[in-house]
């Protein structure tokens, strides 16, 4: 019984993705979305919170948006995996309920 | 499987509205079903046929009214977020005593009951939004 | 019974600056006649929805804050306030308007509906739902 | 000493629209002159006359229409933004080809010089926004 | 030449209070309105930041903001004022420029 | 001149996530032809508006990023890059578009437009204007 969350806003605006990664379980999804996707940014401030988590929670970002953003998938933390829209279907058909944190 | 799509933005302001249109294409082509896509807050003014988008941008609207003609996706606003915002249909604008309405094809207008329901018949729920 | 589902609000944000608290609640109000299993959860700026003692004469905005006393009438009653939240901010229980209840199954004797929980009861709470409702 | 406006949000959704009105009337009971409101991004909905909220809340168009007439006020709506969102007046609706227009007494659409010009002609300018 | 600066959001939720500490000038005022009056609670995990700037700029809330939103002017950190919309014009009248932080 | 005032347009949101970003650039293209002293500002989140290799397709939504190297055309060449936001964010100069103008008072000498400049000094630059607009 697992959930995806879903993280539309940029991190480093907005505490969304913090609250997010301070309620999943161990074996749920995140999928950063949007501006959600500078979470998956390596060498920032923010960096270790998210991989501290890349354990237990599988992280994702939407390829799509970080190509929009000029973001490299090369410059993600490592555990995080870039997925297009097709696997954003696939995680929301694999868990038994999303949760947005808007 | 059954997705329902909420959808709490307006048009250009966030890409609330973009995301879900890529993300319901998406899953319709993976050979899922999305009966109905429910618009509330500001995701109301999605449906304003009004909408003049400049030429070289995207014209949300239109991306949504050819998805509903396509597929035959249910595109309900809700009445009282729509009301707020100044989103009517021509039985709206009658009964508000109201000269002009804005709805575009594809779209109707009915109560907040649609998302409650969307949520008991579908498998999943998906919220785009701010 | 397969037909009853686990409905769950998500109040993040405080109300009066953004509508989405007002109009998550007018979800609710609607909901309620759909004889599901609904809770609401309050986290983050969601807990000060729920602040006793608002008066919104002085903004020209309406104060719905009355209609969460109302719920009860509506067989809303699981009102989930994260402690780590209202800490946060500084508040406490006392802090909250008092909600109550009437349960039918214990001769109708008052109950408060809103229950302090803890971050992780949260998000136990959420993690037991078969729809999720975000605001 | 002369004060411009500028607000940004949309009616309801953001207390923007509301705290400005509040902020204007406050500022001409001071004796301060407040020449202009520019509206942008989605403060362009502010402006539609189609909107029917609920009886017992505040009617945030009509408090700015009755602030245009009360003191001349001049409410700007800026064209760009307004196209995007399917704000329109009746030359724009003719201009576009569009069956309706939505726009309200006492607002007028034009463009982003409007905004600039504001700027350079007010003392003071104060943005409400998200 | 001083600055009003005016922060609307919580800043429990989004960064732009604390954004806005990090710019201000001595001598300058900033005014909490919307759900920004929050960042004038004392006892919070942000008060501390807030206080620390009370001395060398003038930190104000918007009165009829606190009030819609149920906290009592007493519940305020030592050197956050509340003033009412006359207040808030008078600030803007009083200083240079006015700078949101939106 | 006393009818030339200060700009400063203050960027602190990302792209695309909202609309703020293009629209605020649609105003700095408009206000250009006033012949006023302009200067941008692109601190926290509005860092992100300057990255290179931006690519919408994907997400059907228009690239406007090509628009800030047109800047220079208009006579828009103060562009102030916070270095703390910047670094908050795990980027580095060489993470933004070049963007250069051609100084008319320097034999038309291509320079960039970019000037990286401390918290600090961002903080001068917003103390130093007649209006400020933000997006």
């Amino acid at each position: 019984m697992a959930t995806l969350h879903t993280v539309n806003k940029s991190p480093f605006a907005n505490q969304s993705l913090l609250s997010c990664l301070n309620h999943v379980k161990d074996g749920d999804s995140v999928l950063m979305i949007e501006d959600g996707v500078y979470g998956g940014l390596a060498g920032s401030g923010l960096s270790d919170a998210v991989a501290a988590k890349a354990g237990s929670v599988q992280v994702f970002v939407l390829q799509e948006d970080l190509e929009a953003r000029g973001i490299d998938a090369g410059r993600l933390i490592d555990g995080v995996t870039a997925v297009g829209y097709d696997g954003f279907v696939n995680l929301v058909a694999e868990t038994d309920r999303t949760q947005a944190w808007l | 499987m059954k997705i329902g799509v909420l959808i709490s933005e307006g048009p250009y302001t966030h890409q609330a509205a973009d995301t879900a249109f890529k993300f319901v294409t998406a899953a319709i082509a993976a050979g899922h079903e999305v009966p109905r896509v429910f618009f509330y807050h500001d995701g109301v003014n999605v449906a304003t046929r009004l909408s003049v988008p400049p030429q070289d941008e995207r014209n949300i609207q239109q991306n949504w009214s050819g998805l509903a003609k396509e597929h035959g996706t249910d595109l309900v606003v809700c009445i009282a977020a729509a009301q707020r915002r100044g989103l009517l249909d021509e039985n709206e604008a009658n009964r508000q005593g109201k000269d002009a309405n804005n709805i575009a094809d594809g779209f109707r207008i009915s109560g907040l009951g649609q998302l409650i329901e969307m949520g008991i018949q579908c498998d999943r729920l998906v919220t785009f939004g701010d | 019974m397969s037909d009853v589902k686990k409905f769950l609000y998500v109040n993040r944000k405080a109300p009066y600056g953004t509508i989405y608290a007002l109009e998550s609640l007018e979800v609710v109000l609607i909901g309620a006649a759909f004889e599901q299993d609904v809770s609401l959860a309050f986290l983050d700026d969601g807990v000060f929805q729920l602040t006793k003692g608002q008066k919104t004469d002085g903004i020209g905005v309406k104060n719905f804050s009355p209609t969460f006393r109302a719920l009860g009438d509506y067989e809303v009653t699981k009102l989930y306030v994260e402690k780590e939240s209202l800490e946060e901010r500084g508040l406490t229980e006392d802090d909250l308007q008092e909600i109550m209840y009437e349960d039918e199954d214990d001769d109708w004797e008052e109950k408060p509906s809103i229950r302090i929980v803890s971050r992780a009861e949260m998000a136990d709470v959420m993690a037991d739902q078969d729809v999720v409702l975000s605001f």
